[in-house]
């Protein structure tokens, strides 16, 4: 691996990220995943670091599980979508964030489309008058949330408590980075870092003091896939992409993996439990599984809060051996009592 | 009208032409931007299909080339037309008067970094066809030491999302010829081609291929590579489809070439401009009458030759640049 | 003439007599060996042919085959006198020698040695002059027997005087026994030249004995030269097993058995066996076989495949490389059917049971009730050409037919028995018969001569005639149903080896062209047509060394510089086409097709 | 085990680094056309059995070389071994050979 030649694809894709100011859409599914993740995101931007982050409870679901399930025509998410950039235009905001990665490809690829086909953008405005009587401006900027705390990746590490290295030695834990394929897969030039090798989590570890490793299916969807799950049917397909990613990364003996995108933590996480079942395979140095957090769970743990408050008690795969590893304290018979 | 002819580029077209003009009696001069004259065929180790030493082909090329004038390290500045005369700057600031101009600019390689997913420039096991070639001139034995090597077709050719959306021709060959020049140097080799379509349409090309298969043993597989990865052990996994028993496919290599494909030059927009001629949609200067006349432009006194005008191989090359010598000179006798 | 000495015996008979005691005992056992190796019905069959008609019919051919070498006579007369010379000439000393100890020493008869060595034995008295008669007879076969000799030397140099291009390359076991019977006629022309002065003799002996007379006068200097020629003998006969000159004993019994109506049922024992030990290695085959234009191919010649035979070494090689075109057996002097002991040799290692033909149940028969049912078999599918021109002809003659495997055939099973795989070949018969008599056709006509063989040998479709193409079109022609126009065309003929030397079919097509253009000769047609090189007999020749043998083919063809080579295959036409440059190829359907008023 | 009502389907990847090499030089040396395959296809167009069932000489290569023996196995078992395909193969493959050594060299069980 040549350091430098990443470094100079990362240079050709970054991103010019406004710091605040940010009307913020929740994910759907996260909100059942990893809810204290949201949470968290907003705690940090607003009360540590004092930033502006608005966020109301008219906002709906951005259509894309729908979309994506083939459930619903374009014209209609657009209109979904079309509404929330309305609230946003009336809550005065022009930077939309949001949670959720499938929004955020969403979002880029309706701004995208009615980039090239204009008649269509007047169409859905006209939609939106009809069924709502509301008028949107298009973001002048949109971000997923990781970028935001890629942008403040640096401040969150001057205010950590904790980094991520092994207390015993002094060496960087070992982090396996997903992306998530709705991130920068389709607009690679949307994404920090592009679509091969992208920055975003990257730039995170490698500030709160981690160590990136890659691996041949790095690449490679979580396994969720929307039809692939949802359906019974089809469900090994999605277990089998799970077990192929960890197949690939197991011999690099990763200390944990970070996420980006809502679907890709609950999957790389239940169905570690699922492969033990059915294979009998339990991935991880110490028979414990590999432990998987959201950006924000870690940009939480490397900040002090305690893990049970960022909901680690959520999680299939036993979180404890990692906090441990890195020194964290927390309290065992607190873990279900919150 | 004087008898002086200014060839722009030093590559193989430019020289052939500048030996033709030379040979009717003209003046040539030569605007060559590197320091050296040969363009791309100075960096080859062997040519295709016949496997002929590049630097013999050059050296031959040049012999005859000793009186036409030679400017390195220079690239045209200004072209001005007065009257029916080329009044041209150079970047050192020589000022040439010239009754014709042959613009033999040739092609830019590929930059294969540009396909990020294959790696160049980031995994260290992947090369491309030039490091290879170069690897071959230079004898540098530690590349002829990898067991399983893998050759990548079409890279920065027939691919429409690093806007090239044409065949660079050569390339398919050369990797067939590079294939079998590397069974030689490491007999123990397992190789593989990657390729769409292979097209073999010079003479003694298929055979070339046939050779690659039959005698060498390299196995060919039908399908673009889309992804290269490293596994822990450093290795090269890459992944394709072969589409002939429609399978995703993965094969574990320790040295993986890009066949970078031939694309526009990049000074073509700027020549054209001062030419006024103009490009086409795939960056090569255009051509008023492509199929009857593959050296003649808008502009009078104006001759096109080699790869300037879209991928060619180097016998084509040539033969372009003796056409374009005699329109210069069917031109300058009217 | 009376006996010189009193036991009638001296040690030098001992070489002799007991490699002749040695040579007696093997044969016997081998015989025995031979015939438990038959199968009940065979030895059935030998027991059923020991009556005394069949017993001349064998006595006769003996005769024919191995002592005046017919069959080698036709192939050049040379050759033939060469083999005639040496095998009559010895069978004659030995009957004159027998009948000489009858009429003069009675009280010898029976001794084994005694016919052998009689001049040495006996000595001219006053009365004697009767013995001229024979002495006359025994110099002048022996001088036969000599010139054979000196053919068979003079055969070793220059092979091609004999009609041989290629001879058989000997083994270092052979050339010793090959000596050895050099040896044998000129020691025993010394031998009686030595004592010619006191036994008698004839032209050959006395004039030799009187030109070297005071030498041979010598008695000292006889017994050595009788010796020697008694080694020679013994040596002879100790070595023959182990040599190729086995096959003078074995073709007899070959005979006895091939008479009898037993074939081949394994590659290596039994009738195979006699085949094998009949081999006399002559290496007419050799020329004969197409796969020689390879160099490096004439070690796969049948002569070699059957050494490996014999020396029970593996055959695979040359059996799997074989075009079975049956041009060797067809040339075998000693009618050895090499093409079936290699295709028992393949069934042996191909009867690979691994194929699946249970798609076929799908097929089903079209109705052709009292129609002529057309065939066209996989490789005509391949020559569109010849069934179209055929049906040209079948509607011009108003025959109505109809056409089984319009869309796509099954195969016959040719291909795949010649593979050596006869379960899955039978599978396709099957099916194919199904499908044949369900049509309720009584004509079956194909174009193939790959599918006529199988179809007409294997097939059991009673009461429906199978008929190729040429045969057919020549029946309508007769029978007036067709015209067709006189021409000046040259045709040459190809016989494809199916046609002609696997069905005998070799007039039919001939009487075609004749009707219709001028019909040439080929130099090597009818039975010694040379394969067209595309046969699918070969399992494992590459597609380069068909090229040279089809170049091949079409030089002998082309000799006479015809306009058309026309042949009466799809698959020779379709290896010929391409190569041949010097004339047009076409079948013989095209060709009457063409020519129809 | 649970029953989850599904299971991890089997990968349809083709791993060429498990592919058996030395039965392929073993096939290599019985039919030296082996590798001179250029999947053009006629093989499978001219296929007598290809009229009525699943068989392709050119996909039976490709799936050898892919170490797909069954999948190879599979189709060649309905070939009638005819000979159309050794008569049109432009590279001049002894199709019929390489067939037999097929079935022989990955049949042998």
């Amino acid at each position: 691996m040549i350091l430098n030649g990443k470094k100079k694809i990362w240079s050709e894709y970054q991103k010019d990220i406004p710091e605040d100011h940010y009307f913020y859409v929740r994910s759907c599914i996260r909100q059942n995943f990893f809810p204290a993740s949201e949470k968290l995101f907003l705690e940090v931007v607003r009360d540590r670091l004092s930033l502006d982050f608005f966020e109301t409870e008219h906002h709906t679901t951005c259509g894309g599980i729908a979309y994506h399930s083939d459930t619903i025509p374009q014209e209609t998410v657009m209109t979904i979508v079309a509404r929330q950039f309305a609230l946003m235009t009336e809550a005065g905001y022009k930077n939309y964030v949001a949670s959720c990665i499938t929004s955020f490809g969403l979002y880029t690829e309706i701004l995208d489309t009615w980039h090239h086909f204009p008649e269509l953008e007047s169409k859905i405005r006209d939609y939106l008058w009809k069924t709502t009587k509301r008028e949107f401006q298009k973001p002048e900027y949109l971000a997923h949330a990781s970028d935001v705390v890629y942008k403040l990746r640096n401040k969150i590490a001057d205010q950590a408590k904790y980094k991520l290295v092994n207390k015993e030695n002094g060496e960087p834990l070992k982090v396996v980075e997903h992306i998530g394929c709705h991130y920068s897969k389709m607009f690679p030039s949307k994404g920090v870092g592009g679509a091969e090798y992208p920055y975003v989590l990257t730039g995170m570890i490698e500030a709160w003091g981690g160590e990136i490793v890659d691996y041949p299916e790095r690449r490679h969807c979580c396994g969720f896939g929307f039809r692939q799950y949802l359906v019974q049917a089809n469900r090994g397909y999605s277990l089998s992409n799970t077990h192929k990613k960890f197949e690939s990364m197991a011999p690099f003996k990763p200390d944990m993996i970070i996420t980006n995108c809502p679907g890709c933590p609950y999957f790389l996480d239940r169905w570690q439990y699922v492969i033990k079942e059915m294979e009998g395979t339990t991935y991880g140095q110490d028979g414990n599984g590999i432990p998987v957090f959201t950006y924000e769970e870690v940009a939480g743990l490397v900040l002090g809060y305690d893990p049970w408050y960022l909901g680690l008690q959520m999680h299939q795969t036993p979180v404890e051996p990692l906090l441990d590893k890195i020194g964290i304290r927390y309290n065992k018979e607190e873990k279900y009592l919150l | 009208m004087n008898k002086e002819v200014l060839v722009i580029g030093g590559g193989p077209a430019g020289i052939e032409c500048a030996n033709s003009l030379i040979s009717l009696g003209y003046k040539v001069f030569i605007v060559e931007k590197c320091s050296e004259p040969g363009g791309h065929l100075r960096k080859w180790d062997r040519l295709f299909p016949y496997g002929v030493s590049a630097s013999d082909t050059l050296d031959k090329l040049l012999q005859k080339s000793g009186k036409a004038i030679f400017f390195y390290d220079t690239e045209v500045q200004t072209i001005n037309q007065v009257d029916e005369k080329f009044v041209i700057t150079l970047s050192d600031d020589t000022q040439l008067h010239v009754s014709s101009i042959v613009v033999a600019t040739g092609f830019t390689l590929f930059p294969a970094a540009k396909k990020e997913e294959y790696g160049y420039g980031i995994y260290n096991g992947v090369i491309t066809n030039a490091d290879l070639e170069d690897g071959f001139k230079t004898h540098k034995k530690e590349l002829f030491k990898a067991n399983r090597v893998g050759f990548v077709h079409c890279v920065g050719s027939r691919d429409e999302k690093v806007c090239n959306r044409h065949c660079s021709k050569v390339c398919c060959v050369t990797a067939v010829k590079q294939a079998c020049e590397y069974k030689d140097l490491n007999p123990d080799a397992e190789v593989y081609c990657f390729y769409m379509d292979l097209r073999m349409f010079g003479r003694g090309y298929e055979d070339l291929y046939l050779k690659a298969q039959n005698k060498y043993g390299i196995r060919f597989i039908r399908g673009r590579v889309s992804e290269v990865a490293e596994d822990v052990n450093g290795c090269l996994v890459v992944k394709a489809e072969d589409t002939l028993t429609s399978r995703p496919l993965k094969v574990t290599l320790d040295l993986l070439v890009l066949m970078s494909g031939m694309s526009k030059n990049d000074d073509n927009d700027k020549i054209a401009d001062m030419l006024g001629i103009k490009t086409e949609e795939d960056g090569f200067l255009s051509l008023p009458e492509p199929t009857l006349n593959n050296c003649q432009t808008v502009t009078d006194g104006v001759f096109l030759a080699g790869s300037v005008t879209g991928p060619k191989t180097l016998p084509e090359t040539l033969n372009e640049a003796r056409a374009a010598a005699l329109s210069v000179h069917k031109y300058l006798s009217r | 003439m009376r006996e010189r000495f009193l036991f009638g015996y001296d040690p030098f008979v001992l070489p002799f007599t007991l490699g002749m005691v040695f040579i007696v005992l093997y044969l016997l056992i081998g015989s025995v060996r031979i015939i438990l190796a038959l199968n009940k019905e065979e030895r059935l069959l030998l027991l059923r042919s020991m009556n005394p008609k069949q017993l001349l019919i064998t006595a006769k051919d003996v005769f024919v085959d191995c002592l005046l070498h017919i069959k080698v006579f036709k192939r050049n007369i040379l050759l033939g006198y060469m083999h005639f010379s040496i095998a009559f000439g010895w069978f004659m000393i030995i009957l004159v020698g027998h009948l000489e100890v009858i009429l003069y020493t009675p009280q010898r008869n029976g001794v084994l040695y005694y016919p052998v060595f009689f001049r040495y034995f006996v000595m001219e008295t006053q009365q004697t002059l009767r013995g001229a008669f024979f002495f006359f007879l025994m110099d002048l076969f022996l001088l036969m027997i000599l010139s054979g000799v000196a053919l068979a030397i003079f055969k070793r140099f220059r092979s091609m005087a004999l009609g041989m291009r290629r001879t058989t390359k000997l083994k270092i076991g052979d050339r010793f026994v090959l000596y050895s019977l050099w040896a044998i006629f000129p020691l025993r022309l010394l031998a009686e030249s030595f004592t010619a002065n006191i036994s008698g003799g004839s032209f050959l002996t006395k004039s030799i004995n009187h030109l070297v007379h005071g030498f041979v006068t010598n008695p000292d200097n006889a017994l050595p030269i009788w010796w020697s020629y008694s080694i020679a003998l013994g040596v002879f006969l100790f070595t023959l097993p182990f040599s190729r000159y086995m096959h003078i004993p074995t073709e007899i019994i070959l005979i006895f058995l091939r008479n009898a109506g037993i074939k081949s049922t394994s590659y290596r024992n039994g009738y195979a066996e006699s085949e094998i030990y009949s081999c006399s290695r002559c290496g007419i085959c050799i020329d004969a076989c197409p796969m020689g234009v390879n160099r490096g191919d004439i070690k796969f010649s049948t002569v070699y495949t059957i050494r490996l035979l014999r020396r029970r070494e593996n055959p695979h090689e040359g059996a799997e490389k074989c075009l079975m075109c049956n041009k060797c057996v067809e040339v075998c002097p000693v009618g050895i059917n090499s093409t079936r002991l290699k295709l028992l040799y393949r069934q042996s290692v191909n009867d690979s049971g691994q194929h699946d033909f249970s798609y076929l149940s799908l097929l089903r028969e079209s109705d052709s009730s009292g129609k002529v049912l057309y065939y066209a078999g996989c490789m005509t599918h391949l020559t569109p050409g010849i069934y179209r021109s055929l049906f040209n002809i079948l509607d011009k003659a108003g025959v109505e037919y109809s056409f089984m495997d319009k869309d796509g055939s099954v195969c016959c099973g040719r291909p795949l028995m010649l593979s050596g795989d006869v379960k899955g070949a039978g599978e396709l018969i099957k099916k194919n018969t199904e499908l044949i008599k369900a049509s309720g056709c009584k004509t079956l006509l194909l174009s193939c001569p790959i599918c006529y063989k199988i179809f007409r040998d294997e097939y059991k479709l009673e009461g429906i005639e199978v008929i190729h193409h040429s045969v057919y079109i020549n029946n309508l022609l007769k029978s007036g149903k067709i015209k067709v126009k006189r021409g000046t065309g040259k045709y040459v003929y190809h016989d494809p080896c199916e046609l002609g030397r696997g069905a005998g079919i070799y007039e039919q097509p001939r009487e075609l062209l004749s009707e219709t253009g001028i019909l040439m000769d080929s130099p090597e047609e009818r039975g010694e047509s040379i394969c067209c090189g595309g046969s699918l007999g070969s399992l494992t020749m590459s597609c380069d060394k068909r090229r040279k043998i089809t170049e091949h083919a079409l030089d002998v063809l082309n000799t006479n510089k015809p306009d058309i080579v026309a042949t009466a295959c799809p698959l020779c036409m379709r290896t010929f086409s391409p190569l041949n440059k010097k004339s047009e190829t076409a079948d013989i359907a095209q060709i009457i097709s063409r020519n129809l008023i | 085990m649970k029953e989850f009502g599904y299971s991890l389907s089997p990968s349809s990847r083709v791993d060429l680094d498990k592919i058996d090499k030395i039965k392929q030089e073993r096939l290599f040396a019985l039919e030296p056309g082996f590798r001179k395959c250029m999947a053009c296809g006629s093989c499978s167009a001219t296929c007598s059995a290809g009229n009525f069932t699943d068989v392709s000489l050119r996909r039976a290569i490709a799936y050898i070389q892919n170490g797909q023996d069954l999948a190879a196995l599979s189709l060649l078992k309905h070939c009638m071994l005819c000979g159309k395909c050794l008569v049109i193969c432009p590279r001049g493959i002894n199709t019929r050979n390489l067939i037999m050594n097929v079935l022989k060299v990955y049949g042998e069980k």
